[in-house]
């Protein structure tokens, strides 16, 4: 029985990992980061590691998808207001 | 005493966490000092440890003391070695610290001491490292080296190439740090240890008399792909050129001068604790995968580095050609090999550094470490062009340089032919140095014509580091290269240095053979050889200016420098294969 | 099969983890793949430590002695290891930030600033 | 897409991957029951009376592992303050206090106060249960950040004063450094836990100077992860580059 969840959890992880490469955009891989951060978090719980669990739900699904997400909308800004900028100068 | 050794990460880290938690409130200049004195404590700490360090120290962490052999606790290593590198970080820490003493502009809005904090972080992750005796914790080290490493490369954000090195530098060495960790995983599935002399140990006797196997070469390519991407050993050198080129000169000064030696040293301590034994790689495997790799490094830098206009790209280059040299001094496994390469590193630290500090002032004087449009603009900075040229000729090996020293029982060590690879790498790297002194400071030759700007990086129109461009040179920027040169010339010449040295590494490794270290003649008529080769080159190249417009044959090798990071993570994949393809045969006949 | 699958999704992931970084258009999705090769450390780490039939190493409700126990100590460096990959990603994403500022791109085939 | 890239890729990709499968196959099945280390720390654990056994291998017998790992969120930590500071092109611009639906601002105003007192839990009975410094030190300080959404980025900026913060990170680190160095002044090892009574197994108070690294790793890492997330937040909202340069 546990030998099927940890063969099911498993194949989640390397499926959404193979999800996350392989989503191009970056806002969209966010997601799937956070996905694989959850994914991971049920993993680590079934291989009797609830600390890691804990901390990867903390981090993996939370923190770093947060921090792809802010600097992706800091590049996208960016790219805007430099757009408008460059219309105003061919004005 | 053993108990002190900690503190030798310890100080400098509080060192750091002070400036950050006080630093706003501090003037300037008592954050500097306070830099100062911490990383000077920190390295008299490491000397103080270092003279005791016969018999090698050993310290368990938190006073877990094994019992019946059996240890839960982390052991950190004072053997001549690991103290003696500490040492040399501290010790050039200070250096690169009393370099930039009030030299960035401005430090970053309330965080005044930030980059000294950075700074102590970095000689404190060091230190770890060096004296790391637990694969984990030198893997945690190693992690703090780079992460601290990272941000000083890219410390002057208003500068595109720096963030863009920084970057490269940042994901190349992350990537090298996970492939050491999953090596990590396996050996401690293999054996359920971590303290490198255990994993050793246990990697013994579960081979039996079998020899090692599938699972113990993946760890070793694994654990080596790790440090030889810090060593920049080819094919994972790309990194190297484009970080160095571009951090502050303080940071470059640490970079080259220890910090990829490191990595180096890492090699030697990992292989030789936890791989020497008969369940771990054979030594004509490990020999056969480091002696290439080293010979290719060299051969390949030293190309690159001679048609480098751009000034610290080209002294990166260098660095490159000589981790080359060391790889092969400690890849052929001789108690000789393992002294001659301490001592290289230790001349080498000191002359590159010196390098470094003399470009610093060209890029604060001029705004430009570019060798084509500085033609004879430095002609009015003469105490920078004798140190430049000193440099120079200590990176050649002229005798008694420490370099030299070094150079000279590294070649005995590895004999034959090997040996012209030590001369020619050394001399076409310091004949490149040359030619840049006669050119910039002295204007001699014709001004080189531009060429094949699409496949290189020119250096002109950099941002100076300094409060705008200096009308003149601080002392302490001339100061510090001379007093770096001097000690690496008295590595050369100090009575009984070498030996001592010798001693000290014999001591911890080398499985206790003792060899003696003092000049040859031979070791000297080398020495004068590539000096007198360098000096021929570095004319040649000034009075023959296509010399130094690369051939043909040489523009798929530049091509390669592409800048681009996935490229570099292509060839990191690719030299995991490579170095696994060239250890195989001992674990197929084991 | 199973007494190797752990193993062999975490080489699988550290790979596909490689391969992304490699042919990555975007450095934001680069550091993001980066992420993923790094989880194939913490796989690695706990299968290793993982014991058939124990239970979590944590005696607040449990008698010492009664059950088997996974090894703690992989769990303690997965820990440590967690802290830095969300660090290194941190820290590698703000010099994206200062890429997009200073190179107005962060598509890596066009930094084109340094070479040879 | 560069040739010579794919053929690397592919060459070096499938020379790692027969290595490490070869590798695999040479490993301790999965399940084993050899881990003797870990067998070592669960009774070490247990003599110092810390029923947790991970904290007391992060905070007793391998705890120089995590002042090195504190460490590196410290630097990781200043150098992202350093790389993002205001360059000298670039100006702060006040952002438009933006709409939240009501239900989102509700309901994070509740979950706030839930968040933060779960991660100071988690934080506090670290070395009784899963949890400790890190997990809870994240939580409470994603936990504020909720305030983002529940009021504006202004309300935010109020109750977030960075220079304590960033104080605070930088006094845990010195505090975790301090203990460990008590340790030598008072005769025996850096960070050896023999100062402090063990206490009664499974007590808040248990397990000697566990405790004290754990909060200190706590506030550390809530410091840090609160000045991280603002860093990041600054340039998404705030700063902008001066147009033309």
């Amino acid at each position: 029985m546990s030998d099927a969840v940890i063969v099911v959890a498993l194949l989640l992880t390397a499926a959404s990992a193979t999800a996350a490469v392989a989503q191009r955009d970056p806002a969209r891989q966010a997601l799937v980061l956070s996905v694989l951060g959850s994914v991971l978090a049920v993993l680590f719980t079934v291989l009797q590691a609830p600390d890691v669990g804990l901390s990867q739900l903390a981090v993996g699904a939370a923190l770093t998808p947060l921090l792809i997400m802010l600097s992706v909308r800091k590049v996208r800004r960016r790219g805007r207001t430099h757009d408008a900028a460059a219309k105003d100068g061919a004005r | 005493m053993h108990h002190l050794l900690p503190l030798l990460v310890a100080v400098p880290l509080l060192g750091a966490a002070l400036l950050v938690a006080v630093g706003h409130r501090l003037p300037r200049i008592a954050a500097e000092i306070t830099g100062f004195v911490v990383s000077g404590a920190t390295a008299a700490l490491a000397l103080v440890l270092l003279l005791n360090s016969s018999p090698p120290m050993v310290e368990w962490v938190g006073g877990w003391l094994p019992v019946g052999g059996e240890s839960v606790g982390i052991v950190v290593v004072g053997d001549g070695p690991a103290l003696g590198m500490a040492a040399l970080v501290s010790l050039l820490t200070l250096a690169a610290l009393a370099y930039s003493w009030r030299y960035f502009e401005e430090p970053p809005r309330g965080h005044r001491g930030a980059f000294t904090a950075l700074m102590l972080a970095f000689q404190g992750a060091m230190c770890g490292f060096a004296i790391a005796g637990d694969l984990f914790n030198a893997f945690v080290f190693f992690e703090l080296m780079s992460v601290t490493a990272y941000a000083l490369t890219g410390y002057r954000i208003d500068d595109a190439k720096a963030v863009q090195g920084a970057l490269t530098f940042g994901v190349v060495n992350s990537l090298g740090a996970y492939a050491m960790l999953l090596g990590i995983g396996l050996l401690y599935a293999r054996t359920g240890e971590l303290s490198m002399a255990k994993i050793g140990r246990g990697l013994d006797a579960a081979a039996g008399h079998g020899g090692p196997d599938a699972l113990v070469l993946a760890s070793f390519v694994l654990v080596l792909t790790g440090l030889l991407v810090k060593a920049a050993a080819v094919p994972f050198h790309f990194w190297l050129p484009d970080a160095h080129a571009v951090a502050p000169t303080p940071v470059c000064m640490l970079l080259s001068g220890v910090m990829v030696e490191l990595g180096v040293y890492g090699v030697w301590r990992v292989y030789g604790t936890v791989f020497a034994g008969p369940g771990g790689i054979p030594a004509a495997d490990l020999t056969r995968a480091l002696v290439t790799l080293g010979t290719l490094t060299a051969a390949t830098a030293a190309v690159m580095c001679w048609y480098q206009r751009h000034i610290k790209r080209l002294l990166a280059y260098s660095t490159v050609a000589h981790t080359g040299l060391f790889l092969v001094g400690i890849g052929v496994l001789t108690p000789e090999g393992d002294d001659g390469v301490a001592l290289y590193i230790i001349g080498h630290a000191g002359v590159k550094a010196a390098l470094f500090a003399c470009a610093g002032v060209l890029l604060d004087r001029y705004g430009s470490v570019d060798e084509h449009t500085l033609h004879g603009r430095a002609r009015e900075l003469r105490t920078t062009a004798v140190l430049f040229a000193v440099g120079a000729l200590g990176l050649a090996g002229l005798p008694p340089f420490g370099v030299a020293l070094g150079k000279a029982v590294t070649e005995e060590a590895v004999g034959g032919p090997l040996t012209a690879v030590y001369v020619a790498a050394s001399a076409i790297t310091a004949g490149a140095v040359l030619r840049v002194t006669a050119r910039v400071f002295l204007g001699l030759g014709p001004r080189p014509q531009d060429a094949d700007s699409d496949l290189e990086t020119s250096g002109a129109g950099e941002e100076p580091e300094t409060a705008g461009l200096l009308s003149r040179i601080p002392d302490t920027m001339t100061t510090v290269p001379a007093l770096l040169l001097a000690a690496a010339f008295a590595v050369g010449v100090g009575p009984g240095f070498g030996d001592l040295v010798a001693r000290s590494v014999n001591e911890a490794g080398s499985g206790g053979a003792h060899a003696s270290v003092h000049w040859t003649l031979p070791g000297v008529l080398l020495g004068l050889a590539s000096t007198a080769l360098a000096v021929a080159l570095g004319g040649l190249a000034v009075t023959r200016p296509h010399w130094t417009t690369a051939p043909d044959w040489a523009r798929p090798l530049r091509r390669l420098q592409s800048g681009h990071v996935g490229d570099y993570v292509a060839w990191l994949l690719m030299g995991a294969t490579v170095l696994g393809a060239l250890a195989l045969p001992g674990v197929l006949g084991g | 099969m199973m007494h190797v699958l752990p193993y062999l999704v975490a080489a699988y992931i550290f790979l596909t983890g490689c391969y992304g970084l490699a042919t990555s258009r975007n450095l934001i999705h680069a550091i993001g793949c980066l992420a993923v090769c790094q989880s194939s450390t913490y796989v690695l780490l706990l299968a290793v430590g993982y014991q058939d039939g124990a239970t979590a190493p944590v005696f607040s409700d449990l008698r010492p002695g009664s059950r088997p126990v996974v090894d703690p100590v992989v769990q303690a460096l997965t820990l440590t290891d967690i802290v830095v990959g969300a660090t290194v990603t941190a820290l590698l994403l703000a010099l994206v930030l200062q890429i997009a500022k200073r190179h107005g791109t962060v598509d890596p085939d066009e930094l084109r600033e340094l070479r040879g | 897409m560069n040739r010579l890239r794919l053929v690397l890729l592919a060459v070096g990709g499938t020379g790692l991957a027969a290595l490490l499968v070869a590798a695999c196959l040479g490993l301790p099945g999965f399940g084993g029951r050899s881990h003797p280390y870990g067998a070592r720390a669960v009774h070490a654990s247990l003599t110092r009376h810390t029923a947790n056994t991970i904290a007391s291998v992060n905070f007793d017998q391998r705890a120089y592992d995590t002042l090195g790992e504190m460490s590196i969120l410290f630097a990781a930590v200043l150098g992202c303050v350093v790389l993002l500071r205001q360059a000298r092109d670039e100006h702060r611009a006040q952002p438009q206090p933006a709409e939240v639906a009501r239900p989102v601002r509700r309901y994070a105003l509740i979950v706030l106060p839930v968040a933060l007192v779960t991660g100071l839990y988690v934080v506090a009975h670290g070395q009784l249960s899963p949890g400790g410094g890190f997990q809870g030190g994240v939580v409470a300080a994603t936990a504020l950040h909720l305030l983002y959404l529940g009021a504006d980025y202004r309300a935010l900026e109020r109750v977030r004063p960075l220079a304590v913060f960033e104080t605070s990170d930088a006094l845990a680190v010195s505090t975790y450094l301090v203990l460990g160095a008590a340790g030598v002044l008072a005769g025996t090892s850096f960070l050896a836990n023999t100062l402090l009574p063990y206490g009664t197994f499974n007590t808040l108070s248990s397990g000697g100077t566990v405790p004290l690294l754990n909060a200190a790793v706590g506030m550390e890492v809530a410091s840090a992860v609160v000045v991280l997330l603002a860093n990041f937040l600054d340039q998404a909202v705030e700063i902008e580059e001066e147009h033309g340069s």
